[in-house]
């Protein structure tokens, strides 16, 4: 009786369940994303093209990326305001220390890397032991990070990097058959992406989740819910360090690279279903998430809409986007959950109410001084 | 009791409407710039920084007096490589006025770009600075007008350089031809070079900031007229957006031409068309290294305009000047003359170790930190 | 020292009470002491004095915009929500004030009270996402400030409008060293401080935010006060944008923007003591947090600090003080054994078989004179550890408990 | 067993006035579930009304239908004289009908003069009049004859009772005519106890009619006119107080036989060595706790609400570390300081509070399951994935898949995932804080059933619960606590009335094998 019933279903329930997952929450972003590439290739054909196409998601890539590192964090019930700053940061220490010699490229992508871990160590441990909501310990990052770059290069690179380098986020394997060119970029992006996929069937990245989820729960569980959590610190600011090599190969040093990700971000991985405060979402939808803003993008500049309309349609997008996910979710939660949320709660009076159906409004912003915080600090 | 603030009076310019300002276009402005543009400037050879078009002179023998005085700048920002430059040239230029004794100190807050803060700092400079001069970057035009006349009202030699106010109270006002001439070199480069109906695509970093919004008046007026089909996009001088905007209009069709408001992401521009495999375009950058080491690579026909940074250098002169009595253009227009094809190398040259965001023409070879100090670009 | 708690009268808890209840603002005030001391020194050895008329006037005129905008913040934030909009709701209302101005006096109440409108209908917009369609507070104002910002972008290209001189008045006299401005804010700073106190919406609205279930448990609709607030922020906002208008003299589509209003509103609330999640927090604190930044960024000035520096200033300040704050143990219960712990309010638990008890018909067997002996070691030997489980923290409480015990989540 | 429901109550002058509250043939019933069949009484003003009866009996359902928390089923609640049917705890307060939940509804960021008026500030001149709030609050708290507590401190501040008597105040505040009380007194001490008599006591002076439910008869016996006797949903009697003594209450209260509902031990159960012990260990919330309990053995540990049985069993798992004392566990003395040290050590911790300890709700069957595999013993998580259907299905869960989601799942289905999840690892102690709150009786007898299974596997178990019965039927041992101590051991089989003595710390020395806890662990 505990088993799902698995027999084969027909083509048409397949369809149905097809249909019922890309209206439901989780599956909106996809249909989203599908009908903007609809919409583009309309607009323009050629976009259909595989070389075309192929264009688009190397230069997703990054933003999706960064997409996928905010996303642990997020689902963990966290924020990080600091991953634009990190993506800066990285994008202008390799423009400086690497130079035109690229034979130093290896050491400093290690040495990157090795910041990107630094970065969000300190991120987690503050958050984690320092009891600072993570907004606002990001925040401070975010500011302190960029002006110490700035600071560091008087505002300025000295250049970009060697060619040999910057070849990661430009560059390709050529005499692809179809696509002509696969960029590395795309390459990196499908790597991170399985490699996100399979973190989070890992344990660790289910742990994550329910850490999101319930973090008193994951506590008496026996998490290590400082260490996961500094984890996801690190995972964000390291994949902003490798969208940081993705963007100065394509887009060249520039102190204004990275600028505005961390919302980029945050908007993406919140498109594609994530809550906000935890506990819920699917890294996929939010690399998904990423698509779409940037066909969003991409489709305005093919209607010719006027560079200053699309913030507009931006916020407009994500704000009914998001009510719609919290609508649908609540009212199927309600007409589901009732009969054994219910029958459950023995202890709750408080949550047997009236309306008490209702679950409380989406989750503030998630904030460590939660009243079920670690008192103790940690193993 | 209730006093109003004696340094505070109503100004007469302020007064006046700025929902002009909505469009940027100035036919007066532009013809008078246009004309500039062919003027020889006068002054000292080989130091455009105190050369002058079309000077009108004012006399400062009211303010002649002994001995190293302290100058206040309220500076906009430095938050982009023109003015980190133009920041760093600046305090080269202090130190000799101060071995000179000239100058005794300079007092500098930086209003990080905001226009309420940059009112504070001056208002701080009335009241506490001590200055002897004010040295003003507006961070933008009608928004300073009222805090600049305050600080004239002190009676103190007021210099304003880079973007103007809408007031004529200060001593002189510093800054080079301008935005629309700007506009006309470069745009008058692409006709040239294009035919009716190419295609140009005008990379823009922000709406609203006078100086910028000139150049793309000017270029978008005269591109109207030669049925050139110009789209103009805002960057915010992001190599990635800049990347992605002419993907896309690549994708859409061909691009014959590329105009820019300022050189910041030059680079990223020419690269999109080496992705794309098509073709470089006609293009207009800047002076910043970056493009001139991209144009040299590339081969590419194109054209840097420049906003002479070496601007920078003329206040703490002219505050020199005054002190000692000596007239000052009341308007010191200084020249500014596009960098073309044939003296890019000569640019290269000079600048050889200089980073990628340093400026061509930023004027400092004199100054006694060259060229270690920009080249290790020291913000003070 | 286990036999005092029997003899400690009632009222000799209430000045150990009194200190806890003052203490977020309190601790706001002594970061700012703190923060003007060590500025006042740093300031004086660059010659120059901190409590100069002229210095004091730029740290106040260096409040008062942040100030507007972290009164409405404060609100939201009280309630659990936040509010990302207000720079371009900020841009948007100097912008209007100063169109419908046209120079002219006469036009200045209806352009004030047009920008009011305008901004308190924004607001109304933020909470009934927020509210009604359930759209997080980040996500709603993100959207609701990008969809302005895209206003302004494609309708203003650049300043606009004109100021009259006696509206630029507000933004250019002071009393002595005190900008009008200033006492402006402080005023609203006032009314606000009123309106929590002094208004069932204030009241509902500390408890929405600390507790939606307890709220609506008590006949509150949850909504209302929310949505209140988001127009309050947005009104503040307005209020903003007004003073920036008056110190232009011309209204700017990004003078909101170039203050960073949103980000450092939302850093000088949770600088001021108030807890991000909602529910606890004071204007008071919030003004003590946005003059903590005036300071910062006046001492750092007059330093002539590199810019690029302030911002890495702005950054470690912002996270230390928050921590600072929360550094305070967080209990999610009050002890029985230990320091502090048997000094109840209510007289003296059963610790001692003392005359107090001796009403109980049976004593209770259990409490023999070892078991007090041990508790007497124990509290002495917890009291060695310095600031220990005395005091709950600024979280704990019934709150922590009750949430163990209903789960709510 | 049917005194008269008639007959008056024997309280002060008041008598024979007429009832406020007139409850009769209430009926209510959770999915199908009966709780209530036809219950009724009747209250009077001045009346204080105890309502007794065994954990589930359905005190507390009754009081939240009368405040309209939830909807009876069928029956009629006549309030002063007229039919009402409330839908809002508010709504009942207004009409005179308070209610002090179990649980607390205060906002513990705000003061106690706040947290009374909450949705209903009185306003002077269009603004909050907090003098007014302020005086009024005094004044409530002056007349209970509480002096103590600061009508403008915080109640974050305030002991749990006095935040019990702040929310006692709040009901007052309304005016109520009716105050329901639902175990005002299961948190506090002994002589806090008293103090809230008191109050009651001025209260019924006043001529507020109580209705008031505890676990404690002492304090039945001495607050109460008439006594109600609830059990398994259904009325028992109603009568005068007079009439009973405490044997008398506990015969109609109990008087159902356990034997068939708990399982036998399994044959083969064998008692081993001592798995946990511990000596003298203390933290800020109990004290003093010497126990032990065997490989094999099932421990059973009774005590009021607030007797810190919780915070006994959170020491030993590392979540509030005991500071004082020692404890091992198999024979080695470990520091436990976070429960992940006390999971590695083998400890596990079903915890009482399922959806905010136990469960991620919104994370399927097999994620809750494999929760504690995968934070601790990581490399062990594909091979317990692999036994997990098996487990699940020994233990009866019944879902959709491995796939659901645990919130869309019954309560009973909840808990087998949370003793799934520590099945998994594998533990050698467990620790069950009222396993079976909450759940149905067919997944109450699968909790047991486990338990056996887990003890006869050489497992030491310990067992909270509020409900005696169970503590019974299924104790090797009970460990009584009190006040945060481990006050007494009584021996298997000990019958409640003995219990319940010790949890309220009336037991008398040398009674039914109790000692006090100097003497516990007897073993040694
Ligand atoms: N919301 C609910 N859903 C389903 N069942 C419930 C709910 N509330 C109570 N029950 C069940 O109704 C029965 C009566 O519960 P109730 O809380 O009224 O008992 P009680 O007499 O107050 O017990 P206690 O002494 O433990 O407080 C119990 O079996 C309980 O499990
Ligand atoms: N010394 C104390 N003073 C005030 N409140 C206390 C004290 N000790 C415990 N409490 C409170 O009593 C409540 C119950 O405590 P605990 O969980 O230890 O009891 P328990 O015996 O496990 O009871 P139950 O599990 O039935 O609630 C807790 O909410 C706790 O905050
Ligand atoms: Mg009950
Ligand atoms: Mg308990």
């Amino acid at each position: 009786m505990t088993v799902a019933a698995t027999e084969t279903r027909s083509a048409g329930q397949r369809l149905a369940e097809l249909g019922r997952v890309l209206v439901s929450p989780r599956g909106a972003v996809f249909l989203l994303l599908a009908v903007l590439l609809v919409a583009i290739v309309v607009l323009n054909p050629s976009f259909a093209e595989p070389g075309q196409f192929i264009r688009f998601v190397q230069r997703v890539a990054p933003v999706a990326i960064v997409a996928i590192g905010q996303y642990f964090v997020i689902v963990g019930g966290e924020f990080d305001l600091s991953m634009g700053s990190v993506v800066t940061a990285q994008v202008v220490i390799a423009g400086n220390l690497i130079g035109q010699d690229e034979s130093r490229s290896l050491p400093v992508l290690a040495l990157m890397l090795a910041f990107g871990a630094l970065v969000g160590l300190v991120n987690g441990l503050i958050v984690s032991f320092l009891r600072v909501p993570s907004f606002i310990a990001t925040l401070g990052m975010m500011l302190a990070l960029l002006g110490g770059v700035l600071y560091w290069t008087g505002g300025a690179a000295t250049g970009n990097p060697a060619d040999g380098f910057r070849e990661i986020g430009r560059g390709g394997i050529r005499g692809i058959p179809v696509l002509e060119i696969l960029p590395w970029s795309v390459v990196v992006l499908a790597v991170v992406l399985a490699a996100a996929i399979w973190f989070t069937k890992r344990p660790f990245g289910r742990t994550v989740i329910a850490l999101g989820d319930n973090p008193v729960t994951a506590r008496y569980s026996g998490t290590r819910s400082w260490w996961v959590k500094t984890a996801t610190f690190i995972i964000s600011s390291l994949s902003a360090t490798i969208a940081g090599v993705l963007l100065v190969g394509y887009a060249g040093v520039h102190p204004s690279v990275g600028r505005g990700y961390e919302f980029t971000a945050i908007t993406a991985v919140v498109l594609g279903g994530v809550v906000l405060g935890g506990g819920r979402g699917w890294v996929v939808a939010a690399a998904a998430g990423a698509f779409s803003l940037e066909a969003l993008f991409t489709l305005l500049n093919f209607a010719g809409v006027p560079s200053t309309y699309r913030d507009a349609v931006q916020g407009a997008i994500i704000i009914l986007a998001v009510a719609y996910s919290a609508t649908v979710f609540r009212a199927r939660r309600r007409g589901r959950a009732t009969p054994t949320s219910q029958a459950s709660g023995a202890s709750d009076a408080s949550a047997e109410g009236p309306d008490a159906t209702a679950p409380a409004r989406p989750a503030p912003i998630p904030s460590t001084p939660r009243a079920d915080n670690e008192t103790k600090g940690g193993s | 009791g209730c006093t109003t603030d004696p340094s505070v009076a109503p100004s007469e310019e302020a007064a006046e409407p700025t929902e002009e300002a909505i469009d940027w276009f100035d036919q007066a402005l532009f013809d008078k710039q246009d004309a500039e543009r062919d003027v020889v400037p006068e002054g000292p050879d080989g130091q455009p920084w105190l050369q002058y078009i079309n000077a009108e002179f004012v006399d400062t023998a009211q303010y002649a007096s002994e001995g190293a005085k302290k100058a206040c700048f309220a500076n906009a920002s430095i938050s982009n490589p023109w003015r980190q430059t133009g920041w760093i040239t600046m305090n080269e230029q202090l130190k000799v006025l101060q071995e000179a004794g000239a100058i005794s100190e300079m007092e500098t807050r930086d209003a990080q770009d905001s226009d309420d803060t940059q009112i504070a700092d001056i208002d701080y400079f009335i009241n506490e600075g001590d200055c002897d001069v004010f040295i003003i970057s507006p961070n933008s035009t009608a928004a300073m007008t009222p805090a600049v006349q305050r600080a004239c009202d002190t009676g103190k030699p007021v210099i304003v350089f880079d973007r103007g106010v809408q007031t004529d109270c200060p001593v002189t006002f510093i800054h080079p031809i301008g935005g629309f001439a700007w506009g006309i070199d470069t745009a008058e480069f692409l006709i040239d070079r294009l035919d009716e109906g190419d295609k140009v695509v005008a990379l823009r970093i922000l709406p609203g900031v006078d100086v910028l919004e000139q150049r793309w008046a000017a270029a978008e007026k005269l591109f109207d007229e030669a049925g050139i089909d110009a789209v103009d996009y805002f960057t915010g001088a992001d190599p990635a957006e800049i990347k992605k905007i002419i993907s896309d209009e690549l994708a859409k069709g061909d691009v014959a031409g590329v105009w820019m408001d300022a050189g910041d992401g030059a680079v990223a521009a020419i690269e999109a068309f080496e992705d794309a495999g098509v073709d470089y375009p006609v293009m207009t950058g800047e002076d910043e290294m970056s493009f001139l080491r991209k144009w040299k690579e590339t081969g590419l026909d194109g054209l840097a305009p420049v906003y002479s940074n070496f601007q920078w250098r003329t206040p703490l002169l002219a505050a020199q000047m005054i002190f000692a009595g000596q007239q000052v253009p009341k308007e010191w227009v200084l020249p500014q003359v596009p960098i073309e094809a044939g003296e890019l190398d000569q640019y290269l040259a000079l600048n050889e170790n200089m980073p990628d965001g340093h400026y061509a023409k930023f004027g400092g070879e004199d100054l006694p930190g060259y060229p270690q100090v920009w080249e290790d670009r020291i913000i003070p | 020292m286990s036999a005092a708690p029997v003899a400690s009268a009632p009222s000799a808890r209430r000045p150990a009470r009194r200190r806890r209840r003052l203490d977020a603002t309190l601790i706001v005030g002594i970061a700012l002491v703190g923060v003007i001391v060590i500025g006042a020194i740093l300031v004086a050895t660059v010659g120059r004095n901190f409590f100069s008329p002229g210095n004091i006037r730029d740290i106040l005129t260096g409040m008062s915009v942040l100030g507007f905008v972290a009164i409405g913040q404060t609100f939201v934030i009280l309630g659990a929500s936040l509010d990302l909009s207000v720079p371009y709701v900020v841009s948007l209302s100097s912008l209007i004030a100063a169109d419908l101005m046209r120079g002219n006096p006469a036009n200045i109440p209806v352009a004030v009270l047009a920008a009011l409108g305008v901004a308190a209908l924004i607001g109304l917009a933020n909470g009934l996402i927020v509210t009604k369609l359930h759209v997080n507070g980040f996500i709603a104002t993100l959207g609701v400030g990008l969809i302005i910002k895209g206003y302004l972008d494609t309708n203003y290209k650049g300043t606009s409008g004109n100021v009259p001189w006696d509206f630029q008045l507000i933004g250019a006299t002071g009393l002595g060293p005190v900008p009008v401005s200033t006492l402006i804010m402080f005023g609203v700073a006032l009314l606000a401080a009123l309106f929590l106190a002094r208004t069932r919406t204030g009241h509902h609205l500390y408890a929405v935010g600390g507790n939606e279930q307890v709220a609506r448990f008590s006949g509150i609709r949850t909504a209302r006060p929310l949505i209140i607030a988001h127009m309050l922020c947005s009104i503040t906002a307005a209020f903003a944008g007004l003073l920036l208008a008056s110190r232009l003299g011309v209204g700017s589509p990004t003078v909101g923007t170039q203050g960073g209003y949103d980000l450092l509103s939302i850093a000088a609330v949770v600088l001021g003591g108030t807890l991000l999640m909602g529910g606890r927090g004071s204007i008071w604190g919030t003004i003590g947090g946005v003059a903590i930044f005036a300071v910062v960024d006046n001492v750092m000035s007059v330093m002539q600090v590199n810019p690029f520096l302030k911002d890495v200033v702005r950054g470690v300040v912002i996270v230390a003080a928050v921590a600072v704050y929360t550094s305070r143990r967080l209990d999610r219960r009050r002890p029985r054994f230990g320091v502090g712990a048997p000094a109840a309010a209510l007289p003296a638990p059963a610790a001692l078989p003392e005359p107090v008890e001796g009403r109980l018909p049976e004593p209770v067997e259990g409490r023999l004179p070892e078991l007090v002996e041990g508790s007497r070691a124990a509290s002495t030997s917890s009291a060695t550890e310095p600031g220990s489980a005395t005091e709950p923290g600024p979280a704990t409480g019934v709150g922590a408990a009750t949430d163990s015990k209903g789960g709510a989540r | 067993m049917t005194d008269a429901t008639t007959a008056p109550p024997t309280g002060d002058a008041t008598a024979e006035t007429a009832p406020v509250l007139v409850a009769s043939g209430l009926e209510k019933s959770f999915f199908g579930v009966p709780v209530l069949h036809g219950v009724g009484l009747e209250l009077r003003a001045g009346e204080v009304h105890g309502l007794v009866g065994e954990n589930g009996a359905g005190k507390s359902t009754f009081m939240k239908i009368l405040a309209g928390v939830y909807e009876r089923d069928a029956g009629t609640v006549e309030l002063g004289g007229r039919p009402v049917d409330f839908h809002h705890p508010v709504e009942a307060a207004h009409a005179g009908l308070a209610t002090v939940f179990q649980e607390f509804n205060l906002l513990p960021e705000r003061t106690v003069a706040e947290n009374v008026f909450l949705g209903r500030e009185p306003r002077r001149r269009g603004v909050v009049d907090r003098r007014g709030m302020l005086r009024r609050t005094r004044e409530l708290l002056a007349e209970l004859g509480i002096d103590a507590i600061d009508a403008d401190a915080p109640v974050r501040s305030l002991t749990v009772a006095e935040q019990q008597i702040v929310e006692i105040v709040k009901a007052l505040s309304t005016g109520a005519r009716v105050i329901q009380m639902d175990e005002p007194t299961a948190a506090l001490a002994d002589h806090e106890v008293e103090l809230l008599a008191a109050i009651i006591r001025r209260l019924q002076e006043r001529g507020v009619a109580i209705l008031y439910v505890s676990h404690r008869l002492k304090e039945i016996f001495d607050l109460c006119d008439t006594i109600t006797v609830l059990k398994d949903g259904a009325l028992v009697s109603t009568s005068p107080a007079a009439d009973l003594d405490t044997d008398e209450l506990v015969r109609r209260m109990v008087g159902r036989s356990i034997e068939t509902y708990y399982p036998d031990p399994e044959p083969g159960t064998e008692l081993g060595e001592p798995r946990l012990e511990l000596r003298g260990a203390g933290n800020a919330y109990v004290e003093g706790v010497d126990l032990e309990v065997r490989s094999g053995e099932i421990v059973g540990v009774a005590g009021l609400q607030g007797s810190g049985r919780t915070e006994l069993v959170e020491g030993v798992f590392g979540i509030t570390p005991f500071t004082r004392g020692s404890m091992r566990i198999d024979g080695r003395e470990l520091r436990i300081g976070t429960a992940r040290q006390a999971v590695k050590a083998g400890i596990a911790l079903v915890a009482e509070d399922r959806k905010a300890q136990g469960l991620a709700v919104n994370q399927s069957i097999a994620d809750n399951a494999l929760l504690v595999i995968r934070s601790v013993f990581a490399r062990r998580t594909r091979e317990v994935r692999r036994e997990l259907p098996g487990v699940l299905s020994s233990l009866e869960v019944v879902s959709r898949g491995l796939d659901q989601e645990v919130q869309f799942l019954s309560g009973g289905n909840q808990q087998k995932v949370v003793l799934a999840k520590w099945l998994a690892a594998g533990p050698r102690v467990v620790l069950f804080d009222e396993p079976t709150r909450g759940i149905d009786v067919g997944a109450k007898v699968a909790v047991y059933r486990l338990m056996r299974r887990l003890a006869k596997e050489g497992v030491a178990i310990l067992m909270i619960s509020s409900e005696l019965p169970e503590v019974i039927g299924m104790s090797d041992r009970i460990v009584v606590m009190h006040d945060g101590r481990a006050s007494s051991e009584l021996p298997a089989r000990s019958d409640e009335a003995t219990i319940l003595a010790a949890a309220t710390g009336t037991l008398r020395l040398g009674g039914a094998g109790g000692t006090d806890a100097t003497d516990a662990g007897g073993a040694r």
